[in-house]
């Protein structure tokens, strides 16, 4: 569901802390951050540290630990969100491979929804 | 015979296009208006902002605002129970009635007269609720969502405590899906594209159309493959259940609400999956007087590959509905 | 409120003592009839040897010698079709019409009015063989037997037969192990001794009472435990329906027949597993007037262990059901 | 169901071809012996080719092959039969732990009607 439209290219670009994507939440409501139970982005095939994600949603920023913890604001439904990774060594302006996962725990689903994508973007 | 059923859209079945910021919630309303419909349902934590906050003033006005510009009415509003919200902590039934009352004020600040509880909620939750709900008059109606039937066990244990109570403020709202009497082929081809099996797909879709157990065809599956693929096929012989729409017959009087499921309106308007008329038959006969909503959910099965165009998809669910209802 | 419901023993209930030739065919109509029931259902292939072949001029004297003697009427005649009797070839529907057409010939000579058909039978092939039936006044019943409830998928295209065609010598046969609200002790605790977690049966049995649909316990075993038998248990909760007993009421003028499936009666005449009352009210309520069969089923799951008194287990159902249909 | 019977001692005894038991098919009805897929014995710990049963049900013999295919002989509910075993080798008279695997092909069933059994009995 929504696999398509989780990475938004468009808003793909280097930051002082690494780069950041944006992102939509693959689900047909808004939910709470703390029910977004993982967030891994790869990069040109390589997992990054879901502990260096940091997540913007409508100007509000939270690290894994804090998004977990965040039971009133909301990743709402078709909100593009910024996810910012950090990554140390310098990234080449150019082309890169994004793999986004997104693992949400739903009340009514016994099994975690999962969901997947992949996306070559440029990163200026 | 005519019937005294009448038609809501949820606007649930625009999500594509709302996901995308290709309607607005304004164009949303209007798309339903269009079709005839005089009833509107929401998904709350889809369409309003900081659900299940209570709106804001402002947002009320406006809402009410477009419910008179399109002549329709609020009908019901859709809740969930995050019990898990908290990771690692379960909710206690005291917290979720809290979350659930949330929920109440939301529907009424809205002007909707019916929450559609989802499914997980326990029968104790909602008789320990049932006191809030019917002190602000909102009939709370279980979903009643394929694979569980009318009858199913699960469904028994609420029946039990609408009987026990004698309320006027709990019921069930059948989603249609429930009446899936051939395997939806957006799912099923969207499945082939993701790699399954052709001829294992066909054979699970005769089973399933024959009324074949689907534990049958799940064995049968398992023998003919090894991949997860083509037995994700299988069990969708599961998920997607039909029963004899009479099962309704019982608990006509409870019914408060229905979800009209579609995933595929064809040209000549009718649903490739569901016998919509079978189905309308039984509830014109046993008189069912309260709203059928349209609920387009194909988008998720064909987005990767076509263009989605939920507003013609409901506008032909909603002629359907009406050709039915008034034959 | 009295009813007309009437009473009768399946001789497939003292199968314990049967096999191990601890009764005879006359000892086991003498019991049940001792009980007060007044019909007698056999299931051929247990109880007449050759079976279905139509039984000597000489049997068929002394089962209508046996009728005279314990005042009871023959009421129904279970039957197979082993469409896979020969090795590698499956019948075609017209092999699966000559069996059953013995059947019938077999009911038929010991004066069975019912033929309780297994629930493998297509809708095909019974409506291929109903002029066989209506000729010789049998009436077919499809067993509907959990995990079946009589509105499945597979049901409802025999309840589709039934409509189009329009006869009154095809319905349906519930078997009451589908309202099986507990799961048996018996079969539980056989488990137990094979091996499987007494913690995780009884979080299974817990679950299955709450009305928990199946999937999710099993989800839930499968992520405690990785051994079969522990899996099994959870399957159980699959196997060992439960739904509402309303579900019988849009049906109940296609009822012919009822089993009277039991697997621990206990001492206050109530059945572990299954709410008899509440069934019974129902059928009452909605003016069943044909039999119920007790079908004791219990030897199975303690025969390892204990003595099976199967006499004194359809005694108790008896009596049970006795108080139900006069109170 | 009815494992326990399976297997009758009383009727274990050696002949000529080489030993036989009786046993009783674990099921609540009969069937016709084409229905009966696998008869396996085992003794003492060692499983016999299949092709070496001989069954008699009142009086009439089946080997394997004449087995799968009788259509109409029927193995009776609670009726004893007897599996005649060839086995070459001298057998001890004593005691004998004989294991019998029982495989039923049972229309209404999706999957084999299997029943195993073990019993020390006494071969004279
Ligand atoms: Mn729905
Ligand atoms: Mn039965």
């Amino acid at each position: 569901m929504y696999e398509k439209y989780m990475i938004v290219p468009e808003r793909a670009k280097k930051n002082e802390k690494g780069f950041e994507i944006g992102a939509r939440l693959p689900y047909y409501r808004g939910v709470s951050l703390s029910m977004v139970e993982e967030i891994e982005v790869s990069l040109d095939g390589e997992t990054l540290p879901q502990s260096d994600v940091v997540i913007t949603v409508h100007g509000n920023s939270y690290n894994l630990e804090q998004r977990e913890n965040e039971l009133d604001d909301r990743w709402e439904m078709g909100e593009v969100a910024t996810l910012s990774v950090a990554k140390e060594s310098d990234l080449k302006a150019g082309e890169h491979t994004i793999g986004l996962k997104i693992n949400l725990r739903i009340g009514y689903m016994p099994f975690p929804s999962i969901r997947v994508a992949e996306k070559t973007v440029v990163i200026g | 015979m005519s019937s005294n059923i009448k038609r809501a859209v949820s606007l649930y079945s625009y999500q594509e296009e709302y996901f995308l910021r290709k309607m607005s919630l304004e164009e949303c309303i209007a798309a339903a208006a269009a079709t005839g419909a005089t009833g509107i349902e929401i998904v709350g934590e889809q369409s309003v902002l900081g659900c299940p906050k209570t709106p804001s003033e402002a947002f009320i006005e406006q809402w009410f605002g477009w419910m008179d510009k399109y002549k329709v009415t609020p009908v019901a509003h859709d809740m969930f129970l995050d019990y898990n919200k908290k990771k690692g902590h379960y909710w206690t039934d005291e917290e979720a009635v809290e979350s659930f009352k949330k929920d109440i004020r939301f529907a009424r600040s809205l002007g909707f007269k019916i929450i559609r509880v989802i499914v997980n909620t326990t029968p104790q939750i909602i008789e320990k609720v049932l006191p809030f709900a019917e002190e602000n008059d909102i009939k709370l109606g279980i979903e009643v969502h394929a694979p569980w039937n009318i009858n199913s066990a699960w469904m028994e244990r609420h029946w039990e405590v609408m009987e026990r109570t004698g309320t006027k403020h709990f019921g069930f709202i059948p989603d249609m899906g429930g009446f899936t009497r051939r395997l939806p082929r957006v799912q099923i081809e969207r499945m082939i594209r993701n790699g399954a099996d052709p001829e294992i797909a066909k054979y699970v879709c005769e089973q399933h159309e024959k009324g074949v157990m689907a534990e049958y065809t799940i064995y049968e599956v398992s023998k003919m493959s090894n991949r997860r693929i083509d037995m994700v096929v299988a069990e969708m012989s599961r998920h997607n259940t039909f029963v004899n729409p009479l099962s309704l017959v019982p608990h006509m009087d409870k019914i408060i609400h229905i979800h009209g499921k579609c995933l595929e309106m064809l040209e000549d308007y009718t649903e490739y999956s569901i016998p919509y008329k079978e189905v309308i038959n039984v509830l014109k006969k046993y008189g069912y007087n309260g709203y059928i909503a349209t609920e387009y959910e194909g988008n998720r099965h064909i987005q990767d590959v076509y263009e989605v165009d939920s507003v013609e998809q409901v506008r032909r669910h909603q002629e359907m509905l009406k050709n039915y209802i008034n034959s």
